[in-house]
């Protein structure tokens, strides 16, 4: 019989997921008996939510899986879909600002103190040989970062790179720093409880093997098609921005993003457990959790599923 | 039977003192009596009557008015009507029979009774705010005597009423309570009608409110305009008016 | 009613028109009403916008309905009984002032990922405002009617029906307008906290992407919809207090 | 004194029965860590925070803005309802205008009045105001047009004037609803601050909660939203006390 | 003076119909006349007193009170006491002064001086909950005499009152009256106490509520107790008497 999950995603509908959405209308997820629904909410509460037992998957970013293992949540990383963060220094092309360097004495804005953009402004600017007393930090929400951003009331947004293509679409120009450069860390991946792990590993394991089909056939040449599919059905707003969205694709998420060395030798979603231990370990280091946990506690490799 | 022993009533102040509006009040009227009852203003007629009617809890003593198991055994006419606003005058008199489950048919009739009884015909479907002081007391003498209870106790129910038509109430009332052997307890400011309508008369005195005398009205029932006429009434009237007279 | 409404509206409307005009203010700060019209548009034909306005409007529906007979009850129980209400008033401010998103993940939990969260969630925040207006319409019923209440022996329903719901009306109407607004950010709310369907869902898509048109065309749509509640529940008062208008 | 004291105890008792069952959740029912922590390590959290002198300026920066908010949302709202009282055409016109501003979701414009306002105070205080505003509107309107016509008959005879009339006639027989409106006004009051705080800065109790919800620091969630709430029912308990004070002639004897 | 031409006032009613609670009066009424106006409830008296005063607006005629610029020309005691409730009795009875800017100390004396008159003494700090019926109204009676109106409107003021509070109100009215030279209107159900009183006497009628006549009343001043001997006092309240039964 089918399996019905529900799966929640970070943020909101938007084409990023692209993938996801192909993967149900090309069958994928029917293929391994699996119906699927895609609800959303923020990376804390889709953890929350599964280890509570609310929903079955998530697919929250990689720093949040670790803050919340580190603080007891009994969840397991089960497909690394992007092998490295996604988080990126914003400014306007304008602004002169081109390295860390450039921010001080400049207004920057992180979305929480509790995120992981703002350990990678610390270690950016410490890197840098500046401190968080070089510049003026300045909280603002998801909602209203970008357009803080606009219209000038900061310099300079450390959030994800994914909206230096928002802006390049509202013809603002844009200089990125990505933080996965100085600071592995990982973008958007599968999560699922301990409970479910253990109890239907055949069903975690054809869940990421739906998810791997669906990844793959975006990177095989089908990013349009995923488009025109997301935009169909789950994205519609985002229409008029396909030729930005196909670029970001095709320049971050296949190049870089989804695709590693690694992945080339076992597989999309495969776990680098060198990288996650590295990225835990800077986490407790800046102080935003108490403890590191060990990789191989939270972290399952999806070839290793069941075993 | 209204049976009144040790009753007081205080009432707590600003401040912390209280007044007592009801000195310690032994008394006993009899089924079937008309009580009426004079006295200066702020003597504890109207306490009185809402302790018989249990809408004070006394302070001391007890009431009694074995009236056995039914369910509303006193109707009121309060001092200022309280006739529910959004009601008009027509529902504001058939309250009592909607609340007691009368068939709307049955009330029809006896509600139309009692709005020309007081004299409110043509205003039936007009709401309070759209009445006179007077014609608003009427309203509520009528809802009082809608459902017929067995102790009918009225606080100045005349007052605003004139002369006219106190006359035809009166009649009226002294004309129902033969009839049904109500016992009624009616507060009044007029000795005259004091006199005319009681078969008892309660004389209370302020600081502290007490009941200073009672009478025995022996005037010869039916009372009719020649009552008025009668020696006896004239003594009595102008006893009761001395009475009030020398407050101590 | 309407008519007057729009009348207000539209001025409003051009104002905020010429506005935009006037000061050239940039579309991600403030689209002008056309654009957000235009937007509205794009959003009916591709995205659905009735459907997910459809879902809202369930929620809405029955959530207030819950928190007002919810309110109005306790209410009542309240002002019979006083000590229930200084008992059980922390938990309710509890439940009001926390944030709602802090406690989501409850909700979900104990009812589910389908509109039941949403519906509770809608009834916590309506059921205050009907609440508090109630108390204090029962709570000032002059007393001179509670006296004719017991003279006439009513039954604790009767005096309720006939005597205590009408004297409070005017407050009670008063929370119930103001929960009607409220319940429009409480379905926002619920939707944002896990949904794929309703304009809370649209309007998160819509910050997601810092679409501001579509985010104010979202706002505006739930507004009118708050709007439309507000005149039904007007004109109800209005009937209602033509009757039971005081003196 | 007696009469302040005994609701106090009351409330007292009722915020201690909460506690107690939250810890048989978090305790003997063993609801997990991460979705409800238990009510000691929440206090030894807010205890530790307090020693070290970081709770107080949140406490204080929260507490300011609902008072600030709720001052100039009441005073206009009051005011508001004044006018639309006195001039009924106004009032018509207004309306339809007035519901529409309310009924949008604050929610959803909180991030665009930071765009709109600024990162400052301005924007929360916006935030905060337009929550309060309506309720305290809408309950001082169905105040005012409550009041008793021959309260007017007073103010006309006496020939009061028009300021007069507002603060010795018509506020004070307008209070019960202004008090209804009010005690909705605090509590969104603070569901504004704390909104306000959710959307941008770093003070405050609603920075907190964000803070602590993105870090899995539940106990440290789960104090500020208690705190938050502590704060509300001080609040309303002041409301509440000012009202039975206000209205002593209003509430019935022996009820 | 008051000058009276044309006036009418009609009520609507539900439905669109509307009452004519005064159909078109004419009527002067001399400085410093004291007026008892009686007739049978609903007749329109307190419409007429409101017109005056200018709580209501007429449907038609017009009111001239020839007070030239006095801010307050009128005092009005309301049927039905109209205290504000949240002010104490001595406040209540300051209140005209306070809003007219008289000084606290000037307005203390006058106000215990009124409070004694209308013998209230001791419930200074009553608030108006806390009174009887007939305390209310002497309140209300004593805030009409507060700030000292030319002209004084009263509706049925004494109409809650015992008789010898009554009677020695009637008094210092009467006094009042003759030191001051006040014009006063006053609505009253007891004809004894219109033709004891007033210089001249309205009489109206009801459906629809008209003047039907006018007395200009001879009895000498100053009037006492033993005006009630006078044969002319006798006859003017049996007039007054049948004018008031033969409803036309
Ligand atoms: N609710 C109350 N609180 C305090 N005092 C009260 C209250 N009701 C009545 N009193 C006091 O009790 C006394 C008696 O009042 P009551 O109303 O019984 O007088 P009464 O005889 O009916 O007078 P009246 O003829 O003026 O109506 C008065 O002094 C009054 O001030
Ligand atoms: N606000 C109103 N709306 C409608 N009709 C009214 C209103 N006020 C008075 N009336 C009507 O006008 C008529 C005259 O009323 P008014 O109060 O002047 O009588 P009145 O002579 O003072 O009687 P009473 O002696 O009973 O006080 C009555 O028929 C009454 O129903
Ligand atoms: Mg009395
Ligand atoms: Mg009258």
């Amino acid at each position: 019989a089918t399996d019905k999950v529900t799966m929640q995603i970070d943020g909101a509908a938007v084409p990023f997921y692209a993938p996801l959405y192909a993967g149900v209308e090309q069958g994928f997820f029917a293929d391994q008996d699996i119906e699927v629904e895609f609800i959303y909410a923020g990376a804390s509460d889709i953890l929350t939510n599964i280890a509570a037992g609310n929903v079955q998957f998530g697919f929250p970013n990689g720093d949040a899986v670790v803050a919340a293992v580190a603080n007891g949540l009994p969840v397991k990383v089960v497909h690394t879909t992007y092998q490295r963060g996604i988080g990126a220094l914003l400014a306007k092309a304008d602004s002169g600002i081109e390295t860390y360097a450039d921010l001080k004495g400049k207004t920057v804005a992180v979305s929480s103190l509790g995120s992981p953009n703002y350990l990678q402004l610390q270690v950016g600017l410490k890197k840098a040989g500046l401190t968080l007393d070089d510049i003026k930090l300045e909280v603002v929400s998801t909602g209203a970062i970008v357009q803080a951003l606009q219209s000038d009331q900061v310099d300079a947004i450390v959030f994800s790179e994914l909206r230096k293509y928002n802006l390049e679409g509202a013809g603002v120009p844009v200089t990125m720093i990505l933080s996965n450069d100085f600071l592995p860390s990982f973008g958007n991946v599968v999560v699922t409880s301990d409970k479910l792990l253990a109890s239907d590993p055949d069903l975690v394991k054809r869940f990421t093997n739906a998810v791997t089909a669906s990844y793959e056939w975006v990177i095989d040449g089908h990013v349009a098609d995923a488009l025109d599919i997301s935009f169909e059905k789950y994205t519609p707003t985002w229409i008029d921005q396909k030729a930005l969205l196909t670029t970001a694709f095709e320049n971050s998420f296949v190049a870089s993003v989804w695709q590693s060395d690694l992945t080339k030798e076992k597989g999309l979603g495969a776990a680098d457990m060198d990288a996650w231990q590295a990225n835990a370990d800077t986490l407790k280091e800046y102080g935003v959790i108490d403890v590191a946990p060990k990789a191989t506690d939270f972290v399952v490799d999806p070839s290793d599923i069941g075993k | 039977m209204i049976s009144v022993s040790g009753l007081s009533k205080s009432f707590k102040m600003e401040g912390g003192n209280s007044v007592l509006a009801l000195s310690p009040m032994d008394h006993h009227i009899p089924e079937g009596a008309f009580v009426s009852i004079v006295g200066p203003s702020g003597c504890g007629k109207s306490t009185f009557l809402r302790l018989v009617a249990g809408l004070e809890d006394a302070s001391g003593g007890t009431i009694d008015l074995a009236t056995g198991a039914i369910r509303r055994p006193v109707g009121f006419v309060f001092q200022d009507a309280v006739l529910l606003p959004w009601k008009s005058v027509r529902d504001n008199i058939r309250f009592p029979l909607d609340t007691s489950g009368v068939k709307r048919a049955a009330g029809n009739a006896r509600v139309q009774e009692l709005i020309d009884l007081v004299g409110l015909t043509g205003f039936e479907d007009a709401l309070p705010k759209q009445l006179s002081g007077g014609m608003r007391q009427r309203a509520a003498i009528a809802r009082a005597l809608a459902d017929d209870p067995p102790i009918l106790l009225m606080d100045e129910p005349f007052s605003a009423v004139d002369l006219l038509t106190r006359e035809t109430l009166n009649d009226e009332l002294l004309k129902i309570w033969q009839q049904t052997g109500k016992t009624i307890l009616l507060v009044t400011h007029s000795v005259e009608e004091a006199a005319y309508l009681g078969s008892e008369i309660m004389v209370m005195s302020p600081r502290p409110g007490r009941l200073k005398k009672t009478y025995s009205v022996d005037l010869p029932y039916p009372r009719t305009p020649d009552t008025k006429a009668l020696p006896g009434y004239h003594a009595l009237v102008s006893d009761l008016r001395r009475d009030l007279r020398d407050t101590e | 009613m309407l008519k007057r409404g729009l009348a207000g509206l539209l001025l409003i409307t051009v104002l905020w028109g010429g506005g935009v005009l006037l000061f050239d203010v940039p579309e991600y700060l403030l689209p002008g009403p056309l654009t957000v019209l235009s937007r509205l548009a794009f959003l009916n034909a591709n995205a659905g916008l009735m459907g997910h306005v459809q879902v809202t409007l369930i929620e809405i529906f029955w959530g207030f309905l819950v928190g007002l007979l919810a309110g109005v009850m306790t209410a009542v129980v309240f002002v019979r009984l006083p000590i229930t209400e200084r008992l059980a008033t922390p938990l309710i401010l509890l439940l009001q002032t926390a944030p709602k998103i802090a406690i989501a993940p409850l909700l979900l939990l104990w009812l589910g990922l389908g509109p039941a969260p949403k519906i509770v969630l809608i009834a916590i925040v309506t059921f205050f405002p009907v609440m508090t207006g109630m108390v204090s319409g029962l709570r000032f019923v002059n007393k001179s009617y509670l006296d004719l209440a017991q003279v006439l022996k009513l039954s604790p329903w009767q005096r309720f029906v006939h005597i205590e719901l009408p004297a409070a009306l005017p407050t009670v109407f008063a929370g119930a307008t103001v929960a009607t607004t409220l319940a429009m950010t409480a379905a926002v709310i619920g939707e944002l906290m896990g949904a794929n369907k309703g304009l809370g869902y649209l309007l998160s898509a819509g910050q997601e992407n810092a679409d501001t048109a579509s985010v104010i065309g979202i706002v505006l749509v739930l507004s009118l919809m708050g709007w439309l509640f507000y005149e039904v529940f007007e004109a109800l008062r209005r009937r209602m207090e033509s009757r039971f208008s005081d003196v | 004194m007696l009469r302040v004291l005994r609701p106090m105890a009351e409330y007292g008792v009722a915020l201690l029965l909460l506690i107690a069952a939250w810890w048989y959740a978090s305790g003997p029912m063993e609801m997990p860590r991460y979705l409800l922590p238990s009510p000691q390590a929440t206090m030894a959290t807010l205890w530790s925070m307090l020693l070290s002198g970081e709770l107080l300026p949140h406490l204080w920066f929260t507490l300011r803005n609902i008072l600030l908010g709720l001052a100039i949302g009441a005073g206009t709202g009051i005011v508001g309802a004044y006018a639309l009282y006195k001039l009924p055409r106004l009032a018509t016109l207004l309306d339809g205008p007035l519901v529409v501003f309310q009924t949008a979701p604050k929610i959803a414009l909180a991030p665009l009045f930071v765009v709109w306002f600024g990162l400052g105070l301005t924007a929360k205080l916006v935030l905060i105001f337009s929550l309060v505003f309506f309720p305290v509107l809408v309950g001082a309107l169905a105040g005012f047009r409550g009041i008793d016509s021959r309260m007017h008959d007073i103010a006309k005879l006496l020939k009061l004037n028009p300021f007069q009339r507002f603060w010795r006639i018509d506020m004070m027989a307008a209070l019960p609803g202004i008090f209804v409106g009010l005690k909705i006004g605090a509590v969104q009051a603070l569901v504004g601050a704390v909104l306000a705080e959710w959307i941008s800065g770093s003070d405050g109790l609603g920075y907190l909660m964000t803070y602590a919800g993105a870090t899995y620091k539940t106990p440290l969630l789960f104090g500020a939203v208690l705190l938050t709430s502590t704060l509300g029912i001080v609040l309303h308990a002041a409301l509440t006390i000012l009202e039975s004070r206000l209205l002593a002639w209003k509430v019935q004897d022996g009820r």
